[in-house]
């Protein structure tokens, strides 16, 4: 673990659930500063979105500030694209990641581009939060993880955090830095807070972005994640531990940027690396990284690094189906196995 | 409760009730099962808005095509999708339509004509237009009818969809099934206009608003526009107004919503007042409707147990069907 | 020619025909070097389209905004971007409003409050909204006018985007030029109205036509629109029928365009005979226009040489501006 | 060369433009099945498509068949799905790939998963061609090479011919296939016979997808690519010749489905690889391939393989930063040298 997490845990800081960290950051960030506001279908009280995220924050701040939008997801983007340049830090929810194809031509060639088409002149600070992720039975069009389009995109920011700690201190963070951020929220640890809960530090806690988190340290090999595999990946750890084999966790927390040093660091250490994501395995965010690797320490690896993504499929919706899809920790291990 | 002259016939008038009992039926069972816990899924009622999909339903032909969203089951009841497929299917059985593998946000059924059910907002529109330009240029008199919310006539694929049709003049119906709400959004917060119907001049198109919970007169108003669109005349924008009983999906606190508005609407159940009047008005008596609703529950309880007691897909199917050969 | 009661006061209608020359006479300029081969770019000429951007230009504030697309050198001298930077940035230099890093495509000068010049049809629409909720929470009377094609009010950015506008009263005047191509398809083969701003009606938002190559109309409706917008009483669909005189870009062989059609546009060109008016009705003197002229003349003279000599931007420039930061 | 490629020269094929061998394909394809039709901007007579390359088309078909759209790319793609679904082998045309971002959806979420979401029983045979690539001084928002979006989307197939037999062969093969297929043209090579044109075998000539063509054999090092930068490829193979190292070009064609044995067998020999490709390069398509060949090859290879592509910035306007933006036979010099 690192100082940070120890230092939270040591203060014993409140149990919260994952989207009560998100909600908080959300508040502090509005409270800190009138150039925050928030836009998105159903964000609004009575219900405060439809995961309840955003509760109570229309009721506090006014809709003027947190403002209800029809299913208008280009519309949704272009604003806060248009806002940012004038100098307010919107924060846009799409509901679901999938609903990104909708309106991907706000992101990358609008939100990503802008500042360097301008020649520095128009930064675009507005963050994307979007819910994501397979494992609730929602099928192929609500369950995609797609981080790899945008960190295919230069000039967009991604993170992706694991714990409710993480997601407070990197959303205060992404509200406030100049570029836009694409934030992923995975879904299933909205409120689930006994497998996805943990201590959240108070008041304005920021995490820099590009600074991984050790969230286990080891010295056999190293898996390197972020999100809700992290969890899977220290699952796996626990498990092999038992075994006598001791893993290394590296949680990314944001790819772009991505912290490679602590990545090579580790893999400098352990000889051996597995990434682990929920995307699919094909062209996402770990083929880039098992490559960055090779290239970096190709001489010192003692076997070829180890990627596990999701399956080569759309979601299936078939309960035993989806969790084959998903990369599970019998997939870890496996992967593991491959490298010892 | 007074007869209409403009009611169609007997017949007509039974395979509205029909396929409106088969839906509230199906829905009820869904729920109930839903409640107690015996099945668990994401279930999006389609409870209030019978009427309209029974208003095309006995219009189209087997050979014409339905596109739908994920509040769907009204849709894929009133085109004919066979009730054993369609409830493994929303429990992700082997059996089911799509072999369990699209799950009720993507119940498939060619055989019917249910061609499409897309979950992302829509996005079925721009797609009905292709099942018209099929029709279009095969030089049959098919027609396609889609589906959506009042929601959904904000997003930029109507708009496109909307105009392509108009330009091109295809056999598409445009049903609008505006249940005044979308998600936990009112319409009037979300929409320019009061009537989506209003829509339909921006591309030159007829449109028209119906109660889309008087059956008779959405089943004329549905009857029109499929007669246009069949005679090549081009497609129309249907806004059918309803209501949602249940709000946006199953364990929605409906806490947005008018408890008033909502009780009222349920007050008018729009199946119920049809019952009632067809047996005010001599179309049929008790035991006719009873021995048609029997039969649906009785088949029903058969779908249920065939999904329950089917199989879960096999492991190897999660990559089957990905492309047309073996994985790539 | 006669003596119009609705025209504005002698000093608008001289610094309407200052930014009509100026863009008369920056293009003529661009199509000289371009065709004599001394520079080279993917150029879109605005010729015919001047009377607009004149027409919304003289009403709008330094501190109000404009968005446009990739025609849009006749916007972006509207706004008053600078005419050296914006050559140079025609041509890829490092003193160009972006440092050559933007293009044509997309001239940005927040400094004559001219924000974004998008490739994309119809995507600086949603933009343009932003900009209207920045003035709307920040309580200024800014206003933002947003110029798209007829093409564009085809995507579905356009829908999407002023339904938002509309639900929101945004300070936002859309400013359709409709010089009835897209490309190289006529606007009747592939829309579905006739005029676009019967579009408005679907947003329940004001919608006008005016024919925009008349300076004196057009100045008139971006007027009246420009102030409902700036007292908070919402946006409007304003359409400007024009003619682009050579075609979608240069090199166009505009066989799709009627020969006749470009014949008499061409013939009725708008700043010659704005600028016949004004000496027939005793506005400006042959000087007057004449000075104004050469004042432009001199002042592009001036631009096209800064530009030519300005050194291409460092190489070192490839990676700055992606993030704020040095690269991630 | 291949044998196919060989035998097309041996009978010596007219020389044609890149351009024209598509257009040819789109014809031989429309007189073959009159279920081929054809729908995108501009595309009908009399201009016959921005590029020219739908020329003639609309008149010897018709206007039902060759459809001039709006400019409304959603409406294209969803009206493409719905005919395919319906039996038609619809061509849809989206003028350049970065517009691709406003229509994704249809593409992803419906072209790329319906027959999966229908379990089979709903394919979806169309063809996407899209005009792409820098060096025409278009800009950030007119120069984007985005295959790697759609090979991590599982569904679509993916094509990118390098010559104008290979654009032909494969097109028709596109158009006859049962599967939503990306086929990405690159703008460059249209009409510049001097550079890009080719010899084009007549008739209904197909290539099979999944089949990578060596373009060059060598033994020192293998060079895989595929489209324009393939040409770059060879032109550094000379260069190199000349100081007796011997590049292997190996022309992947499809990358869904990608020919991956190929590779290995060219790599198995050369001991070496560099990849390049336009895109920009982080999580490019080269990641995913580079961490195929170390995954499989890991313990053969003499050096980590190396990757070649576009820079990680949006594309500049101007020309010297442009020409710096992509991979060039400079920088594939460099990586070769990297690996010797
Ligand atoms: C593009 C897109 N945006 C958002 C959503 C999330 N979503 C699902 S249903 C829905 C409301 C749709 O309302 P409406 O069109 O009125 O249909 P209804 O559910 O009322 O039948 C929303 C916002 C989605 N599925 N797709
Ligand atoms: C989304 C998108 N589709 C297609 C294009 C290619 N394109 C560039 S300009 C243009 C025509 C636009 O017509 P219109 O909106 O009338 O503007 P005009 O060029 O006539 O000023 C097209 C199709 C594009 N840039 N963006
Ligand atoms: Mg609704
Ligand atoms: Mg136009």
């Amino acid at each position: 673990m690192t100082d940070t997490i120890e230092t939270s845990q040591a203060v014993e800081h409140p149990v919260m659930p994952f989207a009560g960290a998100i909600n908080q950051a959300l508040d502090i960030a509005m409270e800190l500063d009138p150039k925050v506001y928030l836009l998105g279908e159903d964000i609004a009280e009575p219900s405060g979105g439809v995961y309840k995220v955003t509760k109570g924050l229309s009721t506090k701040y006014g809709t003027h500030r947190v403002r209800k939008t029809a299913i208008s997801e280009a519309a949704i983007i272009g604003a806060a694209v248009g806002s940012a340049i004038a100098g307010y830090r919107p924060v846009a929810e799409i509901m679901m990641m999938d609903f990104m194809a909708v309106c991907l031509d706000q992101v990358t060639n609008h939100a990503g581009k802008i500042r360097y088409m301008s020649g520095g002149q128009t930064p675009v600070p507005m963050v994307i939060r979007t819910s994501a992720g397979a494992g609730r039975g929602f099928g192929a069009q609500h369950s995609e993880l797609l981080e790899a389009w945008m960190i295919h995109t230069p000039g967009i920011k991604v993170a992706m955090p694991s714990t409710p700690a993480d997601a407070k201190g990197l959303l205060l963070t992404a509200i406030f830095d100049d570029d836009p951020v694409l934030f992923i929220e995975q879904m299933m640890m909205y409120w689930d807070v006994k497998r996805y809960g943990g201590p959240v530090p108070p008041g304005d806690y920021r995490i820099p972005f590009g600074v991984a988190d050790v969230k286990r340290e080891g010295t056999d090999v190293t898996l390197v994640s972020y999100g809700r595999q992290v969890h899977d990946c220290l699952a796996t750890a626990t498990k092999l531990a038992e075994e006598g084999i001791s893993c290394e966790v590296v949680d990314l927390r944001t790819l772009v940027p991505c912290d490679e040093e602590a990545v090579f660091r580790s893999v400098h250490k352990t000889k051996r690396a597995v990434i682990v994501h929920e995307a699919v395995q094909k062209c996402g965010f770990g083929a880039e990284l098992s490559s960055r690797i090779h290239e970096e320490l190709f001489s010192e690896l003692a076997a070829p690094v180890q990627r596990v993504g999701g399956a080569n499929t759309p979601v299936p919706y078939a309960n035993n189906l989806e969790s084959d899809f998903l990369p599970q920790v019998h997939d870890i291990e496996a992967a593991i196995r491959k490298t010892l | 409760m007074s007869e209409r002259p403009d009611a169609p016939d007997r017949d007509t008038l039974l395979a509205m009730f029909e396929i409106q009992s088969r839906i509230k039926l199906c829905d009820e069972r869904f729920r109930s099962l839903l409640t107690s816990g015996q099945i668990q899924l994401i279930y999006y009622s389609p409870r209030g808005q019978e009427c309209i999909s029974a208003g095309w339903g006995v219009h189209l032909r087997p050979d014409d095509y339905v596109v739908t969203i994920y509040r769907g089951l009204h849709d894929h009841l009133a085109k004919g999708v066979p009730l054993r497929e369609l409830w493994a299917e929303f429990l992700g059985r082997a059996t089911g339509t799509c072999k369990g593998k699209g799950g009720p946000m993507h119940i498939t059924h060619p055989a019917s004509g249910l061609m499409v059910t897309t979950g992302i907002v829509g996005s079925g529109i721009p797609i009905a237009n292709g099942f018209g330009i099929a029709s279009q240029l095969d030089g049959t008199d098919q027609v396609t009818v889609v589906n959506f919310g009042d929601g959904a006539s904000n997003i930029g694929a109507f708009h496109e969809g909307l105009n392509m049709a108009a330009v091109w003049k295809l056999p598409v119906v445009f049903v609008c099934q505006n249940n005044l709400y979308g998600e936990h959004t009112p319409m009037a917060m979300s929409t320019g206009v009061e009537f989506i119907s209003e829509r339909a001049a921006a591309y030159g198109m007829p449109g028209v608003t119906v109660n889309g919970n008087d059956p008779v007169a959405t089943w004329t108003v549905m009857g029109e526009a499929i007669a246009r669109a069949r005679a090549g005349e081009g497609p129309t924008l249907v806004e059918a107004r309803t209501y949602r009983f249940y709000g946006h999906l199953m364990g929605d606190a409906m806490e947005y919503m008018d408890k008033d508005e909502r009780k009222a609407a349920m007050e008018a159940d729009p199946v119920v007042l049809y019952r009632e009047w067809l047996l005010a008005n001599g179309h049929a008596s008790e035991g006719d409707l009873a021995e048609i609703e029997e039969v649906i529950t009785a088949a029903i309880d058969d779908a249920v147990e065939f999904a329950m007691n089917s199989p879960f897909p096999d492991a190897a199917e999660l990559y089957t069907d990905v492309y047309a050969e073996a994985q790539q």
